[in-house]
C-alpha cells in the first residue's frame, strides 16, 4: 500500500507546525457500527484539507464529531494546539468551526434571514438582530459573491442556493475553520467551480477548509492535502501534489480497481418505451415535468444526467406508478406499444410491474426496502402477489426464503443472511438487495435510479455489469444518475435534464464533461442561457 | 424483549403502592385481596377471564391499526356502536338458538364497530385529518347518539332506566360455568365469563394470521413502517388506511358480544367502560402481537376484577385502579426507553465481554 | 333575538372560552415545539383539584391558583420525561396522563376531604371574584357600547383577563422574541437548532413547561373562578376541544382566539337555545350538545382548508439509531 | 348486617345516594348496629356485588338505583331467605321490597312554591343528564308552576348527554345565567354535581335555587328557597330496622307517607311568606286526597303541560 496507516501524520504535516486542528484516537460507535476506529487528524491552518472515502467509510461522522453533533466515545480534540472539550455544536462554533452538512440542516419554511441568525441572536428580541444580520448577509454576499434573497422562504430555494445559505450560516459566525461535506454532489459543474473559487478566497484570507467528496478530480484541484478513510479508519495523509487518482482508489478501496466499464456495442431492437408530451404540475402547483418526449429502444441503455432536482426523479416516480401525491399529470407513455395510464388504480406500482417495468429507485432506504423487513421480506418487496410466492389466500413464506436465499447468493450480499433485518446490511448490500429484485424479475424495461450512491467501488463493478448483462439481453434500461462519470461509463444514449426538460441528446463517444455540464446548467453548450425562469427545486 | 414489559410492570406498581400509601392503606392488604377476589376462586377467575375478554378485542382492534401505522383511539365509540348493532340484531330478528344468534350478533357488532371508524379512516386517507383528534370526537359523538336512542327511542315504556328491553331468551349464550355444568363439574357459578371468550381467542388467531401470513398483512406491516415505499410497492395508502381501520373498528365492536349480549343482556349506557382505551395499554404491553395481547388482557382483567374486589372489601376508593391502569400504560407505553434503554447497554456490555 | 340576549350569549361565550383558550394556547407552545399533547386534559384536572384544594384549606384564590399551575406542571414534567427524555410515544403518555389524573384527582381528594372527591365549596378570598372595569356602571345605559363594555367586556374574573392578554402576548414572543424563533424552529426541524449550538431538550422541556403553566391556569379558572371548587371530571371533555381548536387555528395564536370563541359561542347557544329552530327545521337538543364534536370533526375535515402541523411535531429527536 | 350498595354516582352525590348514606347512618348511630356498604365501579360488578353479599350473609341488602333491577331480578331467586329492598324501582319478588318515591308530587310542590316565589312570572329548571328519571322531576315541577300560575313561563335546560353532565357545575352555572338572563328567577335543579353549580351560581347572581333529594338548604342559607327531599335516608333506615323480617312487595313513598317533602328549616324559612306555606300545604293536601294527581312522565314519556 502506498501510504503506511501506522502512521498518524504523514510526513507534510508534523506536529509543532502550525495546526488548526488536531484529532487524537477518536472513536464513535453506533450500536454494534463502529463507524470511526481511533482516528488521528491533523489539519494545517489556512489549507484545504481534502477527505475522500467510500460511503459509509465514516467521513461524515468524524466530520459531525468534530462540529459536536456527535460525541466521540473516546478521543480528543485540539483546536490551534489547544485541546478543547467539544461537548455540542454551541462549543465547536465557538472553537471558530463552521459545517456545512451533507443533509443541510435549514428550517424548511423560514427565510434566510431567519435561519442565519437562528442561534446567533444577539439578543432577547429579534428585530436587531435581523436587521444586523442583514446588513451583514449583504457584505459578505459581495465580498464572496454569493447572492440570496434574504427574505426568501428557504424550501422555495434551489438546492445551489440552501447550500449557499449554509456556507453563509457559518461565516455570519466568523468560522474560520469551515467543514463542508460532499458539497458538490448537489451542483452543476460551473457551480461547482465557483464554490471552489469562494473555497480558494476563503484559504487565501486564512481560514481553513475541510472538504468532504468522492470525487477524485475535485481533491486534485484544490485540496492541499488529503486524508483517505476505509471502513472507520483513515488509512493515509498525503500532500495532493504528491499523488494520483488512481493512488488514492486504490487507497480508498485497498485494492486495484478498474474505473472503466467495458461493454459492446448496443445492438438496439424495437422501441421499448415511448414517452410523448409528459407534463406534471406538483401539489404546490410547481410545473416539474415541462413536456417530456423520450423514446428507448430494446438493447439501449438511456442515461439521463442532471443535477438533482431537475425532474429526474419525477419521471422515474411516474413510470413507477408512484408520483408525488396531489400531482397532475398529462401526455402519453406506452411501453411495448401499449399505452399506460398516467392515474388510477391501473397506474399504480402493481400495474406498472404487470406492464414489465422493473424499478431499482433512487432511494433505498426510504422507497426501495422496508428497513425493518427482513432480507426475505424485502426480496419480494413489491412482487408479493406474484403467483409465486402465495399459496391460495396465505402468502408462502417458504417458497419466498428458498427465492431470497438464490437472489442473495448469487448477487453475493453480504452476510448471506436472509433473516437479518434489511437495517443491518451495509448500504452496497442493501442495494445489490434492491437490484437483484428488480433485474432477476427480467423486466422489459428497468428504471434505474442512482444505483450506485452509498455504494462502495467494488459493489459499484457489480451493479454495473449486472446492468449492463440484462440490456445485453435485449431489454431497455432507464438510468438516472447525478454521477457524471458513471452515466458516461453505462449509458448507450445520454440525455440531459434541466428544469423539467429534456435540454438535449448525445452520444457517450462525442459528449465531453464541459458540453455535459452547460446543458445541465441550462444552456446549449454554443448558445447562451436558454431560459433562467424556475431554475432547479429539490 | 419479554423483560422490559415486566420490569416496567414492576414500576408502575411500585409507584401505586407509594399512591396507597400516601391515602393511608396497606399496599400488601391491597395486593392479597386484589389477587384473592381474582385468582383466589373459580369465581373471581370466572370474572377476570370476563374482563379479558373485552380487552382481548379492543387490544387487537388498536394492534391491527398499529401496524398500518395508525393511532386509533377511537376503540371506545367503536364499541359502543358495536353495542347497538349487537342490541339491534338481538331484539329484533327472531333466532331460533343461540348459536346462530351469537354468530349473528357477532357479525352486526363487527358491522357496526367498523362503520364507526370508517369515517375517520376515510378522513384520515383523504383529507388527512389526524386519526387520534377524529376517532376521540367519534367516542363522544357515539356516546351522544347512544343515550339519545336509549332514553329516547329504544328504552321500553315506564322503564326507568336508559337501556334497551331484555334480549329474548333464545339470545342468552352461556356462560363458561355454564358449559362447565354440562360437562358435569362446578366451576365458578355465576361467574360473568361466557363463550364469548373463544370467539376472542379466535379473532386472536385470525389477527395473526392476517399479519404475519396474509398479503393484505404484508402491504400493511409495509405501509406503517414506510408510506413511500408501500407507494413504491404498488401498495394505495387509502385502501390500507380503510380497510385496516374497518378491521380495527369492527375487532372493537364485536367486543360487544361480551359484555352486552353475554354480560348485561340488554343495551345499557355505559356498557364499554374504557374498555377501548385499556386496549392501548394492553396492545402495547403485548407489544402488538395477539400472544403477547392475549396475556396483557389477562393482567388488565386481573386489575379490574381485583379492583372490583378492592372497592368491595376495602374502603380504598374505586379511583385506585384508574390511578393504576394510567400508571401502567405511563410505564409499559410511553416510559418503555426509561427500562429498555439501560437493559440494552447491559446486555451489550455482556456480550463484548463474552465476544 | 334582542340585543340583551346577544349580550348575553356574548358574555356567556366569553366566560366558556376562557378555559379553551388558555388550554389552547398551552397545547399551541407544546406542539409548537414538536411535543404532541392530548394530556391537556388531564392537567386542567389536576389543575383544578389542586386548586379546588388549596384555596379550600388556605382560603385564598391566589394559593389556590399557584397550587393550580403546580399541579399541572407536575404533569407536564411527566409527559416531557417520557416524550423529550425517554423518546416515548406522547400520544399514549397523555393517554396515560388523562386516566392518571381523573382517578388521583379523586382518591385524593376524597383521603383529604371525604367528600367523593368534591372539594369544599369555596367562597370569599379564596375565589376570583369578578372585576368590574372603570366607567362600567356609569355608561351601561348607553346604547349599543354600554352594554358591550359593561356586560360583555367587564365584570369578568382576572384570570379572563389574563387569559386574553396571553393571546397577543403568545404571537409576540413566538414572532418577536429570540426563544420564539428557536421553539418554531425545534418544532420544524430540531437538527437545524441543535447544529445551531441550542439544547434541544431544554428548548422542548421550557415549552412543555409553559404548557404546562397555562393548562394550571385554565384549570384553576375553572375550579375556583366560574365555579366554587372542585367537582370530580369537572373538566369534562374541554381539553379534547381545546385540541381541536388549536389545529382549526392552525397552530397560531390569534386564530386560536378565534377558534376557542366559535367553540365557546357554540357552547353559550346551545345553553340558551336547547333547541334551536332554524325556519323548517329544529336542531334537537341532544343534537344541540353534540354539536361541538359534530363541528371539530368537520373542522378536522379540511373544509376550511388544510391544516400542517409542525413538520417535527410528535416525532422523538433521535440523533443515533 | 344489612347492606347497602350505592349506585356508580357514588356514596357522595350530595343527593340521592348521599341521602341513602344519611340514613345508613343514623341507623348506625342509633341501634350502635355495624352495616356492610359498597360503591359500585362498573356494571359488570351490581350482580358480583349482590351475590357476594348475599353469600356473606348479609340481610337486608338495600341498594339505591333502578340500575339494579334487571340484575336484581336475576339474582334475588337465588338466595329466597335474603331480603332485598331496591330504591327507585320495583322488582316484584317474594323476597324483595320495592321502593318508589312519588319524584313528581315533591316536584309540584316545589313548582307552586317557586311559582309563588318568582316576581318575574319566569322560573327554570336544570335537569343533569338526559335521562327519564329527570323528566319527571320536570314535569311534575311544570305542572305545578302551571297551576299556580297558568301564565308563568318554565325554561327548561339540559346539561348534557353522557355521565359528565352529572358532573359539570361550569355549565350548571352558565345554564343558570342563561336562565336568569331570559328572566328567570327561581331555578329548579335536578343534577347531581352540576346542581352544586347551578346553587352556587344563583347565590353569586342573588336569584333563588332549589335543592333535590337531600336537604341542600345549608348550602346558601336565604339563597336556597328550598329542597325537594326524597327521603331515602327514611326508606333506608325503616329497611335496616326491619331487618331479616323486612317485609316484600311494593313500598310507595309519596307526600302522604312522608316519602317526598319540600325541606322547610331555619336556613330558608325568612324565605317563605305564610300565603307561600298556605298554598303549599294546600296543594300538598289535595295531592294526599288525590284530588290533583301530578302525571308521571314514565307513564307515557311525555308531559301534558310545556
Ligand atoms: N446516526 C447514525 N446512526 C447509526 N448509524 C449511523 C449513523 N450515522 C452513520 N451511521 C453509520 O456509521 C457509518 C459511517 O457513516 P458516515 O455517514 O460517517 O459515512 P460517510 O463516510 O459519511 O458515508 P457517505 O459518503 O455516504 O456520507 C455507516 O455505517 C453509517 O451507516
Ligand atoms: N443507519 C444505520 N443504522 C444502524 N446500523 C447501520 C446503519 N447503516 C449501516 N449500519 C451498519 O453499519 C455497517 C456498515 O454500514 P455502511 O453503510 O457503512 O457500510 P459501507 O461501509 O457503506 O459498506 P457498503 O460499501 O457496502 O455500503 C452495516 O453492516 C450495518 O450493519
Ligand atoms: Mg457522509
Ligand atoms: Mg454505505
Amino acid at each position: 500500500m502506498a501510504v503506511q496507516p501506522e502512521h498518524p501524520t504523514s510526513p507534510q504535516i508534523a506536529a509543532g507546525q502550525d495546526l488548526a486542528i488536531e484529532l487524537r484516537g477518536i472513536s464513535k460507535a453506533f450500536g454494534a457500527v463502529q463507524a470511526n476506529k481511533s482516528i488521528d487528524l491533523a489539519v494545517r491552518r489556512g489549507t484545504i484539507h481534502g477527505i475522500i472515502g467510500e460511503n459509509g467509510a465514516g467521513k461524515s461522522t468524524l466530520m459531525s464529531i468534530l462540529y459536536g453533533f456527535y460525541r466521540p466515545d473516546e478521543g480528543e480534540i485540539l483546536i490551534g494546539g489547544q485541546p478543547v472539550a467539544i461537548t455540542d455544536s454551541r462549543a465547536a462554533i465557538r472553537a471558530g468551526i463552521g459545517m456545512v452538512f451533507q443533509h443541510f440542516k435549514l428550517v424548511q419554511n423560514f427565510t434566510v434571514l431567519e435561519n442565519v441568525i437562528l442561534g446567533a441572536e444577539d439578543g432577547a428580541l429579534l428585530r436587531p438582530s435581523l436587521a444586523r444580520a442583514r446588513g451583514e448577509l449583504q457584505r459578505l454576499a459581495r465580498d464572496y459573491e454569493m447572492q440570496v434573497d434574504p427574505d426568501e422562504i428557504v424550501e422555495e430555494l434551489s438546492v445551489g442556493h440552501q447550500q449557499r445559505v449554509e456556507i453563509l450560516k457559518a461565516l455570519y459566525r466568523q468560522a474560520d475553520i469551515l467543514i463542508l461535506d460532499e458539497p458538490t454532489g448537489v451542483l452543476t459543474p460551473a457551480e461547482a467551480d465557483h464554490l471552489f473559487r469562494v473555497l480558494q478566497g476563503l484559504r487565501d484570507e486564512g481560514k481553513t477548509i475541510i472538504l468532504i467528496t468522492h470525487k477524485l478530480r475535485e481533491i486534485m484541484k484544490i485540496t492541499d492535502n488529503v486524508s483517505v478513510m476505509r471502513r472507520g479508519e483513515i488509512v493515509g495523509t498525503v500532500a495532493t501534489a504528491d499523488t494520483n487518482p488512481t493512488a488514492m482508489a486504490e487507497m480508498m478501496v485497498g485494492r486495484k480497481v478498474i474505473l472503466k466499464v467495458d461493454k459492446a456495442p448496443a445492438r438496439r431492437g424495437a422501441p421499448v418505451l415511448e414517452i410523448r408530451g409528459l407534463r406534471m404540475v406538483d401539489d404546490a402547483g410547481v410545473e416539474r415535468l415541462r413536456g417530456i418526449d423520450l423514446d428507448i429502444r430494446a438493447g439501449e441503455i438511456l442515461g439521463i444526467a442532471g443535477v438533482a432536482g431537475n425532474g429526474q426523479s419525477q419521471l422515474l416516480e411516474i413510470l413507477g406508478g408512484f408520483p408525488e401525491v396531489g400531482s397532475k399529470l398529462s401526455g402519453r407513455i406506452a411501453v411495448n406499444g401499449h399505452e399506460l395510464p398516467l392515474d388510477g388504480r391501473g397506474a399504480d406500482g402493481q400495474a406498472r410491474r404487470r406492464a414489465g417495468i422493473g424499478h431499482v429507485p433512487e432511494d433505498r432506504q426510504v422507497e426501495g426496502l422496508i428497513m425493518d423487513f427482513d432480507a426475505w421480506e424485502n426480496a419480494a418487496f413489491g412482487y408479493h402477489d406474484a403467483p409465486e410466492y402465495n399459496r391460495g389466500l396465505l402468502m408462502d413464506n417458504a417458497a419466498i426464503r428458498e427465492d431470497a436465499r438464490g437472489k442473495m447468493a448469487r448477487f453475493d450480499v453480504r452476510p448471506p443472511d436472509v433473516e437479518l433485518a434489511a437495517r443491518n446490511f451495509s448500504g452496497g448490500n442493501q442495494q445489490k438487495i434492491v437490484v437483484a429484485r428488480e433485474i432477476e424479475r427480467n423486466p422489459d424495461l428497468l428504471l434505474v435510479g442512482q444505483p450506485t450512491r452509498g455504494v462502495d467501488i467494488g459493489a459499484i463493478e457489480f451493479i454495473h455489469k449486472r446492468i449492463v448483462e440484462l440490456r445485453d439481453a435485449g431489454k431497455a434500461v432507464l438510468l438516472v444518475s447525478v454521477e457524471l462519470d458513471e452515466i458516461m461509463a453505462l449509458s448507450d444514449r445520454i440525455a440531459v435534464m434541466f428544469d423539467g426538460r429534456i435540454m438535449g441528446e448525445r452520444l457517450p463517444e462525442e459528449a465531453t464533461t464541459t458540453a455535459l455540464g452547460c446543458l445541465m446548467a441550462g444552456m446549449e453548450p454554443d448558445a447562451g442561457p436558454v431560459q433562467a425562469a424556475g431554475g432547479a427545486r429539490t | 424483549m419479554i423483560l422490559t414489559p415486566l420490569i416496567s410492570l414492576a414500576l408502575a406498581f411500585a409507584i401505586s403502592a407509594v399512591v396507597i400509601l400516601a391515602i393511608g392503606e396497606s399496599p400488601v392488604e391491597a395486593l392479597k385481596v386484589m389477587v384473592e377476589g381474582a385468582l383466589g376462586s373459580s369465581y373471581g377467575w370466572g370474572n377476570t377471564l370476563y374482563y379479558t375478554t373485552n380487552y382481548i378485542f379492543t387490544g387487537l382492534a388498536v394492534a391491527v391499526a398499529y401496524h398500518a401505522g395508525l393511532f386509533n383511539i377511537g376503540g371506545e365509540g367503536q364499541a359502543t356502536m358495536g353495542g347497538l348493532g349487537v342490541a339491534l340484531c338481538c331484539l329484533f330478528i327472531p333466532w331460533p338458538h343461540w348459536t346462530l344468534a351469537l354468530l349473528g350478533a357477532a357479525v352486526a357488532g363487527a358491522l357496526f364497530g367498523a362503520l364507526w371508524a370508517l369515517i375517520p379512516a376515510w378522513l384520515q386517507a383523504k383529507r388527512g385529518s389526524h386519526i387520534v383528534i377524529t376517532t376521540i370526537m367519534f367516542n363522544f359523538i357515539a356516546y351522544n347518539i347512544l343515550t339519545h336512542l336509549l332514553s329516547k327511542t329504544l328504552r321500553p315504556l315506564g322503564s326507568m332506566d336508559p337501556a334497551t328491553a331484555n334480549f329474548p331468551p333464545a339470545t342468552h349464550i352461556p356462560g363458561l360455568w355454564q358449559l362447565a355444568e354440562m360437562m358435569g363439574f362446578a366451576w365458578g357459578k355465576h361467574s360473568l365469563a361466557n363463550v364469548t371468550l373463544f370467539i376472542a381467542l379466535l379473532m386472536a388467531f385470525l389477527v395473526w394470521v392476517l399479519i404475519w401470513r396474509t398479503r393484505l398483512g404484508y402491504e400493511l406491516r409495509a405501509f406503517g413502517k414506510s408510506e413511500p415505499a408501500a407507494r413504491y410497492a404498488g401498495i394505495s395508502p387509502v385502501r390500507i388506511t380503510i380497510i385496516t381501520m374497518l378491521i380495527s373498528g369492527g375487532l372493537a365492536g364485536m367486543m360487544a358480544v361480551n359484555n352486552v349480549m353475554g354480560m348485561s343482556e340488554r343495551l345499557i349506557l355505559n356498557a364499554v367502560e374504557g374498555a377501548g382505551f385499556f386496549g392501548i395499554a394492553v396492545a402495547l404491553m403485548g407489544r402488538n402481537h395477539p400472544v403477547g395481547i392475549v396475556l396483557a388482557a389477562l393482567l388488565f382483567g386481573f386489575l379490574f376484577q381485583g379492583g372490583a374486589e378492592l372497592s368491595l372489601w376495602t374502603s380504598i376508593p374505586r379511583e385506585l385502579i384508574a390511578v393504576i391502569q394510567g400508571l401502567v400504560i405511563l410505564f409499559t407505553g410511553a416510559l418503555d426507553n426509561m427500562v429498555r434503554l439501560p437493559l440494552e447497554r447491559l446486555f451489550a456490555a455482556r456480550r463484548r465481554k463474552e465476544g | 333575538m334582542d340585543v340583551m340576549t346577544v349580550v348575553q350569549i356574548l358574555d356567556s361565550t366569553v366566560r366558556l372560552m376562557t378555559p379553551l383558550l388558555l388550554a389552547c394556547l398551552a397545547g399551541l407552545y407544546s406542539e409548537r415545539s414538536g411535543i404532541f399533547d392530548i394530556g391537556l386534559e388531564g392537567k386542567m384536572l389536576m389543575a383544578a383539584f389542586s386548586a379546588g384544594a388549596v384555596a379550600a384549606l388556605t382560603g385564598s384564590a391566589v394559593l389556590g391558583l399557584l397550587a393550580g399551575i403546580l399541579g399541572s406542571l407536575a404533569l407536564a414534567l411527566v409527559h416531557g420525561l417520557a416524550s423529550i427524555t425517554f423518546r416515548g410515544n406522547q400520544l399514549i403518555s397523555g393517554v396515560a396522563i388523562n386516566l392518571f389524573a381523573g382517578g388521583f384527582t379523586v382518591l385524593v381528594g376524597q383521603k383529604l376531604f371525604g367528600l367523593g372527591g368534591r372539594t369544599p365549596p369555596v367562597s370569599g378570598n379564596a375565589r376570583f371574584s369578578e372585576i368590574t372595569l372603570p366607567g362600567a356602571t356609569a355608561i351601561r345605559d348607553v346604547p349599543v357600547i354600554g352594554p358591550i363594555y359593561s356586560e360583555i367586556i367587564s365584570g369578568h374574573s382576572p384570570l379572563v383577563y389574563l387569559a386574553l392578554l396571553a393571546v397577543p402576548l403568545t404571537w409576540w414572543v413566538l414572532y418577536r422574541t429570540r426563544f420564539g424563533l428557536r421553539l418554531r424552529a425545534v418544532g420544524e426541524n430540531p437538527a437545524s437548532v441543535d447544529t445551531a449550538g441550542i439544547s434541544v431538550t431544554r428548548l422542548r422541556y421550557s415549552a412543555v413547561m409553559i404548557c404546562g403553566v397555562l393548562c394550571g391556569i385554565a384549570g384553576a379558572y375553572m375550579a375556583i373562578s366560574l365555579s366554587a371548587g372542585f367537582v370530580k371530571d369537572m373538566t369534562a371533555g374541554r381539553g379534547y376541544i381545546a385540541l381541536a381548536a388549536l389545529i382549526f387555528a392552525k397552530w397560531r395564536p390569534w386564530h386560536a382566539l378565534g377558534a376557542t370563541f366559535l367553540f365557546g359561542l357554540l357552547e353559550a347557544i346551545s345553553n340558551r337555545f336547547p333547541q334551536l329552530h332554524l325556519g323548517p327545521i329544529t336542531l334537537s337538543e341532544s343534537f344541540m350538545l353534540t354539536l361541538p364534536y359534530i363541528l371539530t370533526v368537520v373542522i378536522l375535515a379540511g373544509f376550511v382548508g388544510r391544516a400542517i402541523p409542525p413538520r417535527a411535531g410528535g416525532e422523538p429527536y433521535v440523533k443515533e439509531r | 348486617d344489612p347492606a347497602l350498595i350505592f349506585d356508580l354516582g357514588g356514596k357522595f352525590d350530595k343527593s340521592f345516594n348521599e341521602a341513602a348514606y344519611m340514613g345508613a347512618e343514623r341507623w348506625k348511630a342509633e341501634t350502635g348496629g355495624s352495616y356492610k356498604e359498597l360503591e359500585m365501579q362498573s356494571e359488570a360488578q351490581r350482580e358480583q356485588a349482590l351475590r357476594r353479599l348475599a353469600e356473606t350473609g348479609a340481610n337486608p341488602i338495600v341498594m339505591t338505583g333502578f340500575a339494579f333491577a334487571e340484575v336484581l331480578k336475576k339474582v334475588g331467586p337465588d338466595y329466597p331467605d335474603t331480603k332485598f329492598a331496591i330504591i327507585d324501582a320495583e322488582v316484584d319478588l317474594p323476597n324483595v321490597q320495592s321502593i318508589v318515591f312519588a319524584e313528581p308530587e315533591g316536584s309540584y310542590l316545589a313548582g307552586v312554591l317557586a311559582a309563588m316565589a318568582s316576581k318575574s312570572g319566569t322560573v327554570g329548571f336544570i335537569g343533569g343528564m338526559d335521562v327519564p328519571l329527570i323528566h319527571k322531576f320536570e314535569c311534575g315541577y311544570v305542572q305545578g308552576v302551571k297551576a299556580q300560575n297558568p301564565d308563568a313561563k318554565v325554561i327548561i335546560n339540559y346539561t348534557g348527554t353522557t355521565p359528565a353532565a352529572w358532573n359539570d357545575p361550569v355549565k350548571g352555572g352558565e345554564l343558570v345565567k342563561a336562565q336568569k338572563s331570559q328572566g328567570a328567577d327561581v331555578i329548579y335543579a335536578a343534577a347531581g354535581g352540576t346542581g352544586i353549580g347551578v346553587l352556587q351560581t344563583a347565590a353569586d347572581e342573588s336569584i333563588l335555587s332549589i335543592g333535590v333529594d337531600s336537604n341542600q338548604n345549608h348550602l346558601h342559607p336565604g339563597k336556597v328557597l328550598t329542597s325537594m327531599v326524597k327521603r331515602v335516608d327514611n326508606s333506608v333506615f325503616d329497611a335496616f330496622t326491619a331487618g331479616a323480617d323486612l317485609e316484600p312487595g311494593l313500598k310507595v313513598m309519596d307526600l302522604a307517607s312522608d316519602g317526598v317533602a319540600l325541606a322547610m328549616d331555619e336556613n330558608n324559612q325568612p324565605l317563605i311568606t305564610p300565603e307561600m306555606q298556605a298554598a303549599v300545604d294546600k296543594a300538598s293536601a289535595a295531592i294526599k286526597a288525590g284530588e290533583i294527581k301530578p302525571h308521571d312522565y314514565m307513564t307515557d314519556n311525555t308531559c301534558p303541560v310545556q
